[in-house]
């Protein structure tokens, strides 16, 4: 197991490395300057901006000199508003994290109950409402969901504010928002788990021990369908953290995927490539984490250690 | 089978060998230093439990596999040297029937196609192709209007006659019948037996004949092997081999047969072996049957016993008889 | 001898896609106490559909049961309620299965799989339960119990698994074990280890034992008692003895017949039995073994036969057996001897 | 004897063993594909699914010709009317333009990116997918180290990079989206290879000394067939997802073009005020997805034997 994890994490420090080289020398490749919008400037003054933010050195010298920042947390400066990057972002970060750790964990509950009736009451209305849920939810994108939440809710019904932020109110929606995805492929991926385990032959032998309908169905049903479940659980994190983007600007939530989605607008590179940087490392610890996850709570994975 | 005696071999197998690499450094010994001749007309038995490796044996012998060491000399040529022309009489002159029906005939290709495989391949266009694919469906009793199917229309008996007649498509001298009959009913699988049986006749087909069923490999078989996690413990004409079985394991392993008549249920003496099968990626060391032996010595953990003939024709690997 | 289990003219049928597979077409048997019947036929004939259908383990849907009843103790299992099943099943009557890779939940612990049954049943306490629990791994010959009960499935080889089955069903003390072709998934060696262990613990506990198979070999050597199915029906049943001694349903001969003897010379042929069985989805009017029989008659096609009393201890679904038969009948026998 | 009924002797006259119906076969005669099309015909979801897109893609091709309007042509006079007037279906825009004429614009440009990308995936995702899982060893280990590195970077990041490097367009946003997307196709076509490969029918074609050509197209190509088919109709949404997603936060298509997304984008930042520029596209983007789930879902449990009953 510590080899598996050991193996796992190297993987993903390379990974990491990657992204931040390709990040790094693709946004020195883009045409045109970071100051473009500065032409009036005099070419002293540009000069000493480029000098200001190290850009008049070779490239391989820049390149070392961030991923030394780098390793100290220092994502440089915005060249938009001149603030720190890691500042920025991390004032985005709580907000980010509310809305989404929100959402995941109502679309876990909510998928996770309407998948398991889905399979247990088979072919019934309960089942038919469950799947058109979920395929409504795979199909719907989470921004036309957005907007359509904000405009109907928000707009018309007032029951709940739309473009505003600041109290737990502001949260419900976005948070719905980002939910119904979720809910949508977990209680997809749980019902078609649930039905196979139901057919498996374990099952026939624990209900041929006498043990109550309930019995089976909570001790091994339940627990052989959700372990795969938590395979998802790494895709629909990134998932949640892409959905961001859009809804937090649909919203206007103050959150890392307004200010990523606002720098890609006014080519703020620095603070793309932060973004890029902080949302990879994001993912790929979503990733990483519930692959140890599903190694922990699988028997059969984690008494004979790392499976090829 | 008195006339193999003096007849060359058909098939050579010396100290073939076959390891496969399972994650890691481990090294599972699927087949681990086996020989045996073959004789032309005659079929030869490979008994054992599933994992010691006989259908790995089989799959090496017709090259599905590259032999880890060892040389497979097939009419006086080593299998695995061939190249080319060679080799493509090689597979026209050794062939292989499968022991899953449903898995053994591509269920997008129709039987005419399927039977058709080897003509095509081979081009061979002595005949118009579709008579021969009749001709041969017929051989294995099926006819015309089956050429026109697909596999799954079959029943499990149909589909490995189909799958013989494939084989047969390009005249082997040699078979090698892979579990033939092992997912297949009883009433079926003699349906199949006798087939193999009037094809030997006719033809003068080879057989080596790959199974754990011991009663119908004794009947088909002139003589029997018997494996043992990747090794060949005994070696003997068929009925030598029932009726005075000289290693611990086949001794067990022939005791173990229930056998189908009531009045002899007092009479036998059974020998029931402790404990499962070693892992065959950690065999025990010596001889690899002594931890289920019942008779197993100090010597059996210290040295690999030695493959013998101890009577005539009669080989075995046991400490026993040393 | 007493009865303990009777099953009389069940049906049971699934409903697919393509139409309702009338799987069990009206079977009837005895299971007496102590003793141990065994089912035979071939995949397909309904054996292990009938056994299912003792403990109500057929799901409804697809599953449906059309007929017939299940005698055990003189009460009607097909007429009860799911909860009073509950009391039946693991208790009264148990079951082990054939594949014993797929048959234990992989992601609990062997221990615990043994315990609820013994939880449920037998009301004990935890600490008990797990005793209990440790006592019947050591019954069925698991070495060293106390640290095989804290492991998983996969952890134990084929034949143990096989073995931890056992210890489920008999943890209870059931009075009828069922044991759907236990040993089919296993190799010779470790097939006669599971099966002198059936004979030994049903010797000790007194269990009757419904033994479902495909091998003859396996019955001679366990059984009492035999009943021969073919496509959903009992063709033929009685005592080992008659029935190796004396068969006479053409489908046994069939079976009999399609297996090498012992002694068998390698220059005589097998009779196979032709064809392949009927698709249940439309069994074939009349004895659905006519259009695969040698000696078959016009009626066969027309009529089905029912299953008649020859001896006491021995029935036969045939219409050899008809007196306006009789001449014919002599006739195949003799040439069946003769050859 | 139990009945009482009376059969007279000819009944009982022998006839003997019908070989000749004993061989018969039992089964119906339904080819793999047949079979899996009368599956496909019963599920009802897949059927709307299948009219859907008929309808959708019918309207992305004939609907410009319906009005006498084009999707660029500015009319500031009658800018967000949202009522039918003058043949604008479905009202106009910001810029006065006619909506119906942008939403099945749009459409077209979206359902092209979506099969440009989709093309792509499969050509990359089954090539490198068959030859991983046909070769194997080294070869499949090679693959398999890259796939891992280039799945665990987030689709978004390299889509992201690689339009703020290529100029957006139709191929270039089909190319970032295929960059990503075939990593999926290309493990399943190497799993079905890997399992194929073993089968005893491709072991059987091999001891016949059949060419890796021939086993290719023979044996593996037309049983990889279903799985690929069924891979590709979830692609396409999903690539219509990312199409417009890019577009909405300004990486996809450029303004005054049109695709879905962006008229989604334009359209929510009106949205408070005149939602019908933002629901028209929404709406049809939402019934395009659907529509290629429900055929999906249709094709999987068609297709897919493990769902047999």
């Amino acid at each position: 197991m510590a080899r598996y994890i050991l193996k796992r994490f190297s993987l993903m420090i390379v990974t990491l490395f990657i992204i931040i080289t390709a990040t790094f020398f693709l946004i020195h490749s883009l045409p045109g300057s970071p100051l473009q919008n500065a032409e009036k400037l005099t070419p002293e003054l540009q000069a000493q901006i480029l000098a200001q933010y190290g850009l008049d050195q070779p490239i391989h010298i820049q390149y070392f000199k961030y991923l030394g920042g780098l390793v100290q947390g220092d994502l440089g400066t915005s060249i938009a508003n001149g603030q720190s990057v890691t500042g920025l972002l991390m004032n985005g970060f709580s907000a980010s994290v509310f809305i989404g750790a929100q959402g995941l964990i109502l679309g876990i509950v909510i998928g996770l109950i309407l998948g398991v009736l889905a399979a247990l009451k088979r072919n019934t209305w309960i089942d038919s409402f469950a799947t058109g849920t979920s395929i409504i939810g795979v199909s719907v994108p989470s921004f036309v969901l957005a907007a359509t939440l904000s405009y109907f809710i928000g707009v018309e019904l007032g029951w709940l504010p739309a473009n505003l932020w600041g109290t737990y109110e502001h949260t419900i929606l976005p948070s719905i928002a980002l939910s119904f995805p979720v809910v949508a492929q977990i209680s997809r991926y749980v019902r078609t788990e649930m039905v196979e385990v139901l057919e498996q032959d374990y099952m026939r032998t624990a209900k041929a021990k006498g043990i109550s309908r309930l019995a089976i169905t909570v001790k091994h049903a339940l627990r052989n369908a959700l372990i795969p479940a938590v395979t998802v659980m790494g895709p629909l994190a990134a998932g949640i953290i892409t959905g961001s983007l859009v809804v937090e600007s649909i919203f206007a939530v103050p959150g890392m995927g307004k200010i990523f989605v606002d720098s890609i607008t006014s080519k703020d590179y620095t603070m793309v490539m932060g973004s890029t940087i902080f949302y990879s490392v994001l993912i790929i610890s979503a990733l990483f984490i519930v692959d140890l996850l599903y190694g922990i709570i699988d028997p059969r994975i984690r008494i004979s250690g790392a499976k090829e | 089978m008195s006339a193999t005696e003096k007849k060359e071999p058909i098939l050579s197998v010396k100290d073939v060998k076959k390891h496969f690499h399972v994650g890691g450094k481990k090294i599972l010994k699927a087949v681990d230093g086996i020989s045996f001749d073959i004789y032309p007309g005659e079929t030869l038995g490979l008994v054992g439990e599933s994992g010691c490796g006989k259908s790995t044996v089989g799959r090496t012998l017709i090259r599905l596999y590259n032999a880890t060491s060892g040389e497979v000399n097939f009419k006086g040529k080593n299998v695995h040297e061939l190249k080319g022309k060679e080799l493509k009489q090689l597979n026209r002159s050794m062939q292989m029937i499968f022991q899953d029906p449903y898995a053994s005939l591509n269920p997008r290709m129709k039987v005419m196609d399927i039977i058709a495989e080897g003509i095509d391949i081979h081009g061979l266009n002595g005949k118009k192709r579709e008579d021969r694919v009749i001709e041969l469906l017929e051989t294995v009793g099926l006819n015309k209007s089956h050429a026109t199917r697909f596999p799954h229309e079959f029943s499990g008996g149909q589909r490995q006659r189909i799958g013989i007649a494939r084989a047969l498509a390009v005249e082997p001298d040699f078979i090698i019948a892979d579990e033939p009959i092992s997912a297949l009913d009883v009433s079926v699988q003699a349906q199949v037996v006798n087939l193999m049986k009037k094809l030997q006749r006719e033809r003068g087909l080879t057989y080596l004949f790959i199974a754990h069923d011991l009663s119908m490999v004794k009947y088909i078989s002139d003589r029997v092997g018997v494996m043992y996690l990747g090794n060949l413990v005994e070696l003997a004409d068929s009925d030598e081999m029932y009726d005075n079985p000289l290693h611990p394991y086949t001794q067990a392993l022939l005791s173990a047969v229930p056998i189908a008549d009531p009045s002899l249920k007092d009479e036998r003496e059974r020998i029931i072996l402790k404990g499962d099968v070693p892992s065959p990626i950690d065999p025990p060391s010596g001889c690899k049957f002594r931890t289920r032996c019942p008779q197993a010595m100090d010597i059996c953990a210290s040295t690999i016993p030695e493959w013998k003939e101890i009577k005539e024709k009669h080989f075995v690997a046991c400490h026993l008889y040393n | 001898m007493s009865k303990i289990l009777e099953v009389r003219d069940l049906h049971v049928s699934f409903h697919t896609y393509s139409g309702e597979v009338k799987a069990v077409r009206g079977v009837s048997f005895d299971v007496e106490k102590g003793q141990t019947l065994a089912i035979v036929g071939e995949s397909g004939c309904g054996k292990s559909v009938t056994s299912q259908a003792i403990m109500k383990l057929i799901l409804t849907p697809p599953g449906e049961y059309k007929h017939g009843e299940v005698l055990y103790n003189g009460k009607d299992l097909v007429k009860m309620s799911e909860k009073e099943m509950e009391q039946v099943r693991g208790k009264e009557i148990a079951m082990i299965f054939q594949d014993p890779m797929t048959s234990l939940n992989p992601t609990m612990t062997v221990g615990k799989q043994i315990m609820e049954g013994i939880i449920k049943h037998q009301k004990l306490s935890k600490a008990e339960a797990k005793e209990k629990a440790i006592e019947m791994l050591k019954l069925v010959g698991i070495p060293s119990p106390e640290s095989r009960f804290t492991q998983y499935p996969h952890q134990f080889s084929g034949g143990m698994r096989q073995r931890a089955m056992i210890a489920i069903a008999l943890s209870c003390n059931p009075n009828v074990l069922i044991a759907d072709e236990p040993t089919t998934a296993l190799d010779v060696t470790i097939q006669a280890q599971i099966m002198d262990l059936m004979k030994d613990l049903q010797e000790r506990l007194g269990t009757s034992i419904i033994l479902i198979t495909h091998d003859l070999g396996v019955v001679a050597e366990t059984a009492d008692r035999v009943a021969v199915m073919y496509a959903g029906k009992v063709v033929e049943s009685g005592t080992i003895n008659e029935i190796f001694a004396e068969p006479r349903h053409p489908y046994t001969w069939g079976l009999m017949n399609s297996m090498p003897k012992l002694n068998q010379d390698r220059s005589e042929e097998l009779s196979p039995i032709p064809g392949a069985p009927p698709d249940l989805l439309a069994p074939p009017k009349g004895c659905a073994f006519a259009a695969r029989c040698k000696y078959a008659m016009k009626i066969c096609q027309e009529v089905d036969p029912e299953l008649i009393e020859h001896s006491k201890d021995h029935r036969v679904a045939c219409w050899l057996e008809h007196p306006m038969a009789e001449a014919y009948r002599r006739e195949v026998v003799e040439g069946r001897q003769s050859v | 004897m139990s009945t009482e009924k009376t059969y007279t002797p000819e009944l009982f006259e022998p006839i003997g063993q019908l070989e000749k119906r004993a061989e018969q076969l039992n089964r119906k005669q339904v080819g793999v594909w047949k079979d899996a099309w009368l599956r496909f015909r019963q599920n009802k979801g897949a059927l709307i699914g299948v009219a859907l897109l008929l309808v959708i893609g019918l309207l992305a091709i004939f609907g410009p010709l319906m009005n006498d309007h084009n999707w660029e042509t500015q009319n500031l006079a009658i800018k967000n009317q949202s009522a039918n007037i003058d043949g604008h279906y479905m009202g106009t825009d910001h810029f006065g333009r006619d909506l119906w004429q942008r939403v099945w614009y749009g459409a077209k440009i979206s359902l092209e990116i979506a099969f440009l990308a989709v093309f792509l995936d499969v050509v990359i995702g089954v090539t490198i997918g068959g030859i991983s899982g046909y070769f194997g060893g080294r070869i499949d280990m090679f693959i398999q180290r890259f796939i891992e590195v280039i799945y665990s970077i987030p689709n978004l990041i390299i889509i992201i990079m690689l339009l703020m490097w290529m100029e957006p367009g139709i191929l270039a946003i089909a190319i970032a989206i295929a960059l990503t997307g075939w990593v999926p196709m290309s493990r399943i076509v190497r799993a079905q290879i890997l399992k194929l490969r073993s089968q005893e029918y491709v072991l059987a074609a091999r001891t016949l000394g059949a060419s890796h050509k021939r086993i290719l197209l023979k044996h593996l190509i037309p049983n990889v067939m279903g799985p690929i088919i069924i891979a590709v109709t979830f692609s396409i949404p999903s690539a219509i997802f990312f199409e417009a997603f890019l577009s909405f936060i300004g990486l996809g298509i450029r303004p005054p073009e049109a695709s879905l997304g962006l008229l989604i984008s334009e359209g929510n930042q009106i949205l408070q005020l005149f939602p019908h520029v933002l629901l028209w596209p929404a709406l049809v983007l939402s019934v395009l997805m659907l529509a290629f789930n429900l055929v999906g879902d249709g094709l999987r449990d068609a297709l897919d034997p493990r769902m047999k009953k």
